[in-house]
């Protein structure tokens, strides 16, 4: 927050502080969910460190998205307690404001907005939110377009870009933001292979400038290179969570064993 | 139950089984929280639009009920100074708003044309009724030759077709008739068929290479029209009534059943034709949806009154309410073309190219996938129309046409009910009549649009 | 000729207007009544000997000389007021006056006003008609004082627009001011002042070109007047068939055959007055002071009572 | 034979023919008409004096004006309606249609009633509700409502003092017009300062202050050349002023309300329009709801909303015609109606009639289409 | 076409039988497209003969869509010829209709029909094409759903269900008119793992059938299963072509090369 202001001087990214008795940016204790009669998520428990990069996977249905969205509270959840950056989720409105500030997400279906140019979309919300001036904004989202390598299409509509550019922007305009926690829900879903590779190099990037990452993917590749921890979810609950060499080398659970069975084919 | 490490590795033992969801937000007062004082702002607005309830609603209830008069004879019960609706005189005029001047005699008649309606349509808004194809062929095609012949009486004493016009027919058949059927008349009509289906089949075999079925096209409707004219021509006994007498009720209904009816195939033809990509055919559709679209209903009514004779050939004077009921139509139609087009619109391409690959030919893929979805997708619009039909029927008034509203107004001058209070409560009634109306359609509208949605059904 | 092919057709279709209390407008019944229906009831008594053998075609100002002139009725008795124009230039006919009437104002008591002549810089509430916005105009200038005028389309929202106090004073034909009245929430709080601004002849029109048909419209009118001056009512008309006196003899066809003149039976007013009343009577019933409209004979007295109502004699 | 281009040429000239033979059928028709009935027709009538009065009147106009005069004080009249009456009822629209979807149960309950209530009931009861309910709510010109002795309220409209232009004005009116002209550009360097620099202007009072201010003091520079004509009480009537009358609030607030049920309608199909996902990724980035409704959902919903926005912009227009109902002189009443029955040009009357609205129409339609493709999304 | 009212009588599909001089099921010759200015394709010679399996893939955007769209006449070629099923592809709607028939076609985005059932949408075209019987029509539809493995879902509606069976659906409401070549367009693109499985199973016993078929994929495990032979295109052309074991193990062309760097990674 007090940082807010400041604009990126070089190619950098200030290391992200952490504040005394901050070490945990995310922290599921029990946490349930119902949707109607329908029970998805069934006693949640995840701890995550700052800086700490989590891949989840798990089948389709299994609650990934759900919990991924309960953390930044697009869902509420009903039992339980969920604590983001030290503050815990209620309904209080103005602290939702203030975590939703901090954690960025990007979607299955990227939702950019379509009537915005690539750049537009960027500046939104550090203009409306931050109150960063117009320029100030601009050239932030530029560095982050630079980033994610479309800075070329700045001017587009999302409409005039392929899929994989989009999956693109959505990640650049999570980070404009600035957030102290990202939340990827398979940000490589739909593209085609080589636009795969673009999008998770850009992710390895942000993820060796030690932003804490909470990743729903089925890369596995990505997961083996990046995570710390990977998450395995079936039926609304955690089943197994590893490190990710131990986790494919040597899976405990016989649902986990069946999974990677029928990805690594 | 679950194995934990130190390291962050968990394993679970045992799957949690699905548990009920906790019953927190049930009950009134979670209710009322939630839903009216959730913040301060919305506390406020509650407050404020009860407030706004007990403005309007009690002085309404007590003209409407605590202060009206319910029994009397003329306006002597109305009179005096805290009276509120006087409804001993809609009571004395009901017949008339709803059957306007039709002679007393014969109101079964329309009696029975209601009841038809209403045992046919019903089935036919059910969505789950089976035999919708017998049902639809009896609403749309049979009922409305059968209200035909019972309100007007039938035997229209058919006497001129297209010849006939041109006075080619009274040579050769003279006035002959046999069973009170005019062989001039039909002479006239199967020549005037052959020539039609001749022209079909020509135009049919310079555009297609087969003249074949735009003849038989035409043959059929040219039969078609050939049955509901005989039908419509054979004297069944029943008194003339002619449409001057009709009115109330029966009138409103009549033209917006029959506006409704008649400019849903019409809009949808328009719609189509704007879509079209062939440039003329879109020119006199948009020519046509943006003329009708832009003036106001009473000048047409006017100009069908008033000036549609100039352009008839001398003698030719169709029925006012026929005149105003082709002026609804189109008027109505063209409002429908717009809203259907939105809903063309909003097709995704995919579905035609879906249709297409399949090997259906272009009215196949029109009437089996796009239109079902397009007309699925516009029904709040379409409604939205067919409530404005409703409302602006009373229009027809210009025309001489006594429609409900008309009938109402008639009855405002029988000096025997004139009392301050006759016009509020004949509008009051009114109002709720329309209201009932308008209302049902808007209800069921939004019932067949959900029932209608299978995107999202789980 | 047209009295044939009324016969022909078994029945009178006559024009009259949508609805004018008094003059015509339909009851809880649905029937047809007022002065100007009663008309044409009388006119088919003459020609049928039967007051049911009449059709009525509610018709709009607009519509009124249209439907005459293409045939679609055979007389029309609605509220017409007689010109020149009218008479002249549009082939039609009038036929006589069934009601001398005439615009006038009518305005709240506490107004303090006794004269048109006071109503400079009024508010003046009226209906839409052919004639009457002009002849407020009309009287305004000539008088030069200054107004404001409303017009609705109907005269059941311009009555509620005076009782609200939008206008300070509400003006069309006399007749309509007295029916009108009915209306207000407090009648008595209302006058109606003595100017009358226009004169408004109404009465029956038929179309240029059938003089037997003309004649027949004419002489039913006639028919009713003459029997008021006669004494003759539909109470007493039988007996006066044995009545002694020539006049009375002649009007109901027991002297000389006038009937035939006319194509029709020789009781053709007989019928009338038997079956319709005289024009007293026929006044009485719909606009006279046992009905709710109340209004005087005043001009429309006969002439031997110091009004206008005067028929040739039938001889 | 078969090929599609042969196909529709046929098509089209099939229906052209129709069409043209249609066509010359009704003009040979209405010539042969026209002649057997000896109807006058031109428009010649025009020229003619109208010779009755019009209660409100844009321009100037008395009874010896002619009926072209009384045409033309009828176009500004629907005109007049229609504008403010769109107005209105766009703002009423968007808030019920907004409504309908609050999270707040008696103002869902409420804008749902207003819907339904008022989409279902004849306008032309509305309007007469409006006017009557307006009438009775207000005294007479004696008991008259003083606002500060300058203005005043009755049954007989809204009467303030009309200004009297003296010596001096342009001076007054530059000023004027130039502060006007001050506010905006300073509008739009706020604007940018905003953007720039994320500190807000406080544009509302500098503005408010720029041009009561700077023509106020052009007006003691000069000695006030602008005189005030107060409105008096004489006789019946309030005499001098502008005058605002009760038809004329009762038929705009009567379309604008019953309208405005209609857009509430098309507001919340567009709103439901924008997906779920919009408002979410708003929200994620930290976006208050208010923002959100007004930088995202808006925006795109407008592109929902605006085709059937326009058709109901078309239906208020064409409902002023309700006007005569309630004794607003608008085109319909004033020429459709008086002047129709006075000269009894049917033909022509309608005619004029029907082609004003249609221009009006297609003006609007052409302004409203254009917006569209302004607010289209740019898609591959 | 004569055989159009059989009904199929046992799990078996009929041999598809190949009319002597007609071995080439489709042949494209100097096919050349264009968008406005935009040259899509350029100078296409394609020969599929009868019962071949041919995959075609490439970057993005380098025409594949394009290519198989053409050979349905959902898009008008400006140059060339395509012959398809020994006709010629010109205006002649009645052509057209017939070719359509031929050939069934599998979209990359299913289109199906929403307002229909999964079995209505099957026997539509069966009915309205073929004018089968409806009975026939359905006992025909059935066969296939049960080969796709989703009999049960046949009472549902195509938003009821998931991506991978929606995919299922395309394939046997396209097998149902009993096409003599069947054209894929991306067929597991935007599924998930496990459901990528399902759909090209269904595919390998289809082919195994002997159909003829073009399939637009990027699955390589299923082009070297199944094809005889695979295409690569760029930027609007026929890159390389060969059968799939040369094709992976030692492609020509540098920029063949270059994509299958970036696949297999
Ligand atoms: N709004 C809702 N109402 C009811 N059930 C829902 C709703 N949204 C999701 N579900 C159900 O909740 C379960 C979990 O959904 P979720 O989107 O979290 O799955 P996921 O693990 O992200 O799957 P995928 O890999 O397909 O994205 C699913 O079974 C889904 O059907
Ligand atoms: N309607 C169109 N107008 C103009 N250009 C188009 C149109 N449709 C496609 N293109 C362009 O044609 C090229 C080929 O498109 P095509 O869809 O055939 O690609 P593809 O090889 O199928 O790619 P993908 O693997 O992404 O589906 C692309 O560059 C695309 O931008
Ligand atoms: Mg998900
Ligand atoms: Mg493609």
């Amino acid at each position: 927050m007090t940082e807010a202001h400041s604009i990126v001087p070089s190619d950098e990214l200030p290391a992200v502080h952490t504040p005394p008795g901050r070490e945990v940016a995310v922290e599921l204790v029990g946490v349930h969910k119902w949707y109607g009669e329908f029970h998805v998520l069934k006693d949640i428990n995840l701890k995550v460190k700052r800086g700490e990069r989590i891949v989840i996977c798990g089948p389709s249905g299994s609650g990934k998205s759900t919990m991924i969205r309960c953390i930044n509270r697009l869902e509420e959840h009903q039992q339980g307690s969920i604590v983001v950056d030290g503050v815990e989720l209620t309904n209080d409105l103005k602290r939702i404001d203030e975590i939703r500030r901090e954690v960025g997400m990007c979607f299955q279906h990227f939702n950019l907005f379509p009537h915005l140019t690539i750049l537009e979309n960027c500046t939104l919300a550090p203009i409306w939110v931050r109150k960063m001036p117009k320029k100030d904004a601009e050239e932030l989202a530029m560095h982050f377009l630079k980033k994610v390598k479309i800075p070329e299409q700045a001017g587009k509509f999302p409409g005039q870009l392929s899929g994989g550019q989009q999956q693109r922007v959505a990640i650049a305009r999570a980070l404009c933001m600035k957030p102290k926690i990202m939340l990827f829900d398979e940000p490589t879903s739909a593209l085609d292979p080589e636009m795969v590779k673009e999008v998770l190099e850009t992710m390895v990037s942000l993820a060796e400038e030690g932003m804490t990452m909470l990743c729903v993917t089925h890369e596995m590749g990505f997961a083996r290179q990046v995570a710390n921890r990977v998450i395995f979810m079936d039926a609304g609950q955690i089943i197994e969570s590893n490190e990710p060499n131990a986790f494919f080398s040597n899976p405990q659970h016989e649902r986990t064993k069946l999974f990677l069975s029928q990805i690594l084919h | 139950m679950s194995l934990t490490f130190d390291d962050g590795t968990f394993i679970r033992a045992q799957m949690q089984t699905p548990l009920p969801p906790p019953r927190r937000n049930v009950g009134v007062i979670g209710w009322v929280r939630q839903n009216l004082f959730s913040s301060i702002s919305n506390g406020v607005l509650t407050i404020l639009g009860i407030l706004l309830v007990a403005w309007i609603l009690p002085p309404l209830l007590r003209f409407l009920l605590i202060d009206a008069v319910w029994t009397g004879d003329n306006r002597e019960a109305c009179l005096g100074a805290q009276v509120g609706a006087c409804w001993p005189f809609i009571k004395a005029k009901f017949a008339q708003l709803i059957y306007g001047f039709y002679p007393s005699g014969e109101r079964w008649r329309v009696d029975l044309v209601f009841f038809l309606g209403v045992a046919l349509l019903v089935p036919l808004l059910v969505l789950s009724w089976p035999h919708k194809r017998l049902n639809s062929f009896l609403f749309f095609v049979a009922y409305p030759i059968l209200a035909f012949i019972l309100l007007t009486g039938g035997n229209i004493g058919a006497s001129n077709f297209l010849l006939g016009h041109f006075g080619l027919m009274q040579m050769v058949a003279g006035d002959a008739s046999v069973a009170g059927l005019r062989l001039g008349f039909w002479l006239d009509f199967l020549i005037t068929t052959a020539l039609c289906v001749a022209v079909a089949y020509l135009i049919g075999r310079l555009a297609t290479g087969s003249g074949r079925g735009a003849a038989t096209m035409t043959a059929y409707v040219f039969a078609g029209l050939g049955a509901i004219t005989l039908l419509w021509d054979v004297d069944f006994g029943l008194e003339r009534v002619e449409t001057r007498q009709w009115g109330g009720l029966l009138v409103t209904l009549v033209i917006a059943v029959t506006g409704i009816v008649a400019s849903m195939p019409l809009g949808i033809a328009l719609a189509l034709g704007r879509r079209s990509k062939m440039p003329i055919v879109r020119l006199l559709s948009v020519i046509f949806i943006e003329f009708w679209r832009g003036v106001p209903l009473i000048t047409v009514l006017f100009f069908a009154t008033y000036m549609l004779p100039l352009f008839l050939p001398v003698g030719v004077n169709p029925d006012g309410l026929l005149r105003a009921l082709v002026g609804v139509a189109l008027f109505t139609a063209a409002y429908i073309a717009e809203v259907v087009r939105g809903g063309l619109q909003a097709i995704p391409k995919g579905q035609y190219e879906g249709a297409m690959a399949m090997g259906l030919t272009w009215s196949q893929m029109m009437r089996l996938i796009i239109l079902p979805q397009a007309l699925t997708l516009v029904i709040p619009g379409i409604v939205n129309s067919f409530i404005s039909l409703f409302k602006d029927t009373t229009l027809v008034l210009i025309v001489s046409i006594f429609d409900f509203l008309g009938q109402l107004r008639a009855a405002f001058t029988d000096p025997n009910w004139a009392t301050p209070v006759t016009l509020y409560t004949g509008f009051a009634f009114a109002g709720i009549v329309y209201f009932i109306f308008c209302f049902g359609m808007s209800r069921y509208s939004l019932f067949v649009e959900r029932r209608l949605n299978t995107s999202h059904r789980h | 000729a047209k009295l044939d092919q009324v016969k022909a057709k078994g029945f009178i279709q006559c024009g009259v207007s949508q609805g004018l209390p008094g003059f015509s407008n339909p009851d809880d019944k649905g029937n047809w009544t007022g002065l100007d229906v009663d008309f044409c009831r009388a006119v088919a008594a003459a020609v049928f000997g039967d007051t049911t053998k009449v059709k009525f075609t509610p018709l709009s100002a607009k519509d009124r000389f249209t439907a005459l002139q293409s045939g679609d009725i055979d007389v029309l008795s609605r509220n017409t007021t007689w010109t020149i124009s009218r008479d002249t230039s549009l082939g039609l006919n009038f036929t006589g006056v069934t009601y001398y009437d005439g615009q006038g104002f009518m305005i709240r008591k506490d107004k303090k006003v006794n004269s048109a002549l006071e109503l400079s810089g009024a508010s003046v509430c009226t209906q839409t008609g052919t004639t009457t916005e002009q002849n407020v105009a009309d009287f305004f200038r000539a008088n030069n004082m200054q107004y404001e005028v409303i017009a609705f389309a109907t005269a059941d929202e311009t009555i509620k627009a005076y009782d609200s106090g939008r206008c300070d004073v509400y003006t069309t034909d006399r007749s309509g001011l007295a029916a009108e009245r009915l209306k207000l929430t407090n009648p008595d709080d209302h006058i109606v002042l003595p100017e009358i601004i226009s004169k408004e002849p109404l009465g029956p029109v038929v179309s240029h070109g059938d003089d037997q048909w003309f004649d027949i419209v004419k002489w039913a009118l006639f028919a009713q007047v003459n029997a008021e001056e006669l004494g003759i009512t539909s109470k007493n008309v039988d007996e006066m068939l044995k009545s002694t006196n020539p006049e009375i003899k002649r009007l109901v066809g027991t002297e000389g055959k006038f009937g035939e003149g006319l194509g029709l039976g020789n009781d053709w007013a007989f019928q009338i007055v038997k079956l319709v009343g005289n024009y007293g009577e026929m006044y009485d019933r719909n606009v006279g002071p046992d009905t709710p409209l109340k209004l005087a004979r005043g001009t429309n007295a006969l002439w031997t009572k110091g009004g206008l109502q005067y028929a040739p004699p039938i001889r | 034979m078969n090929d599609p281009k042969v196909r529709s040429i046929v098509l089209q000239v099939v229906a052209l023919v129709l069409v043209i033979v249609l066509g010359w059928m009704f003009i040979d028709n209405a010539r042969e008409n026209l002649a057997a009935q000896k109807i006058a027709t031109g428009f010649g009538f025009m020229e003619n004096t109208a010779g009755f009065g019009i209660s409100q009147t844009l321009v100037s106009y008395s009874e010896t004006s002619t009926y072209g005069r009384a045409f033309l004080v009828g176009i500004l009249n629907t005109l007049l309606v229609a504008v403010i009456g769109i107005f209105f009822a766009t703002i009423i629209g968007f808030l019920v249609g907004i409504g309908r979807l609050s999270k707040n149960f008696v103002i869902r309950l409420i804008c749902s009633c207003y819907v339904e209530l008022l989409r279902n009931l004849p306008p032309l009861f509305q309007i007469l509700f409006w006017y009557l309910a307006v009438l009775s709510a207000m005294p007479n010109p004696r008991q008259s409502i003083s606002i500060f002795g300058e203005a005043f309220i009755s049954n007989r409209g809204i009467v303030v003092p009309r200004p009297l232009f003296g010596d001096g004005t342009g001076l007054v009116l530059w000023t004027f017009g130039f502060a006007v002209l001050a506010t905006v550009l300073l509008g739009a360097w706020g604007r940018q300062r905003r953007e720039e620099t994320g500190r807000p202007f406080p544009m509302l009072w500098i503005g408010l202050g720029l041009i009561v201010g700077l023509p106020l003091i052009a007006m003691i520079v000069t000695g006030f050349p602008i005189t005030f004509e107060k409105p008096e009480l004489k006789g019946f009537n309030f005499v001098g002023g502008m005058r605002v009358i009760p038809e004329f609030v009762a038929l705009t607030v009567g379309l604008a309300t019953y309208t405005a049920a209609f857009i509430a309608e098309n507001v919340r199909a567009g709103i439901t329009s924008v997906s779920h996902g919009q408002t979410e990724a708003a929200n994620s980035l930290g976006l208050r709801s208010g923002y959100t409704m007004r930088l995202v959902v808006i925006p795109q919903a407008m592109r929902v909303i605006i085709p059937p926005l326009t058709s109901q912009y078309l239906n208020l227009t064409k409902n002023s015609s309700l006007a005569v109902a309630v004794g607003y002189p608008d085109l319909v009443a004033v020429f459709a109606g008086t002047t129709l029955n006075q000269t009894g040009q049917a033909i022509e009357i309608i005619a004029i009639t029907m082609g004003v609205y249609l221009v009006i129409s297609i003006i609007t339609s052409v302004i409203m289409n254009t917006y569209n493709k302004r607010v289209a999304l740019v898609e591959r």
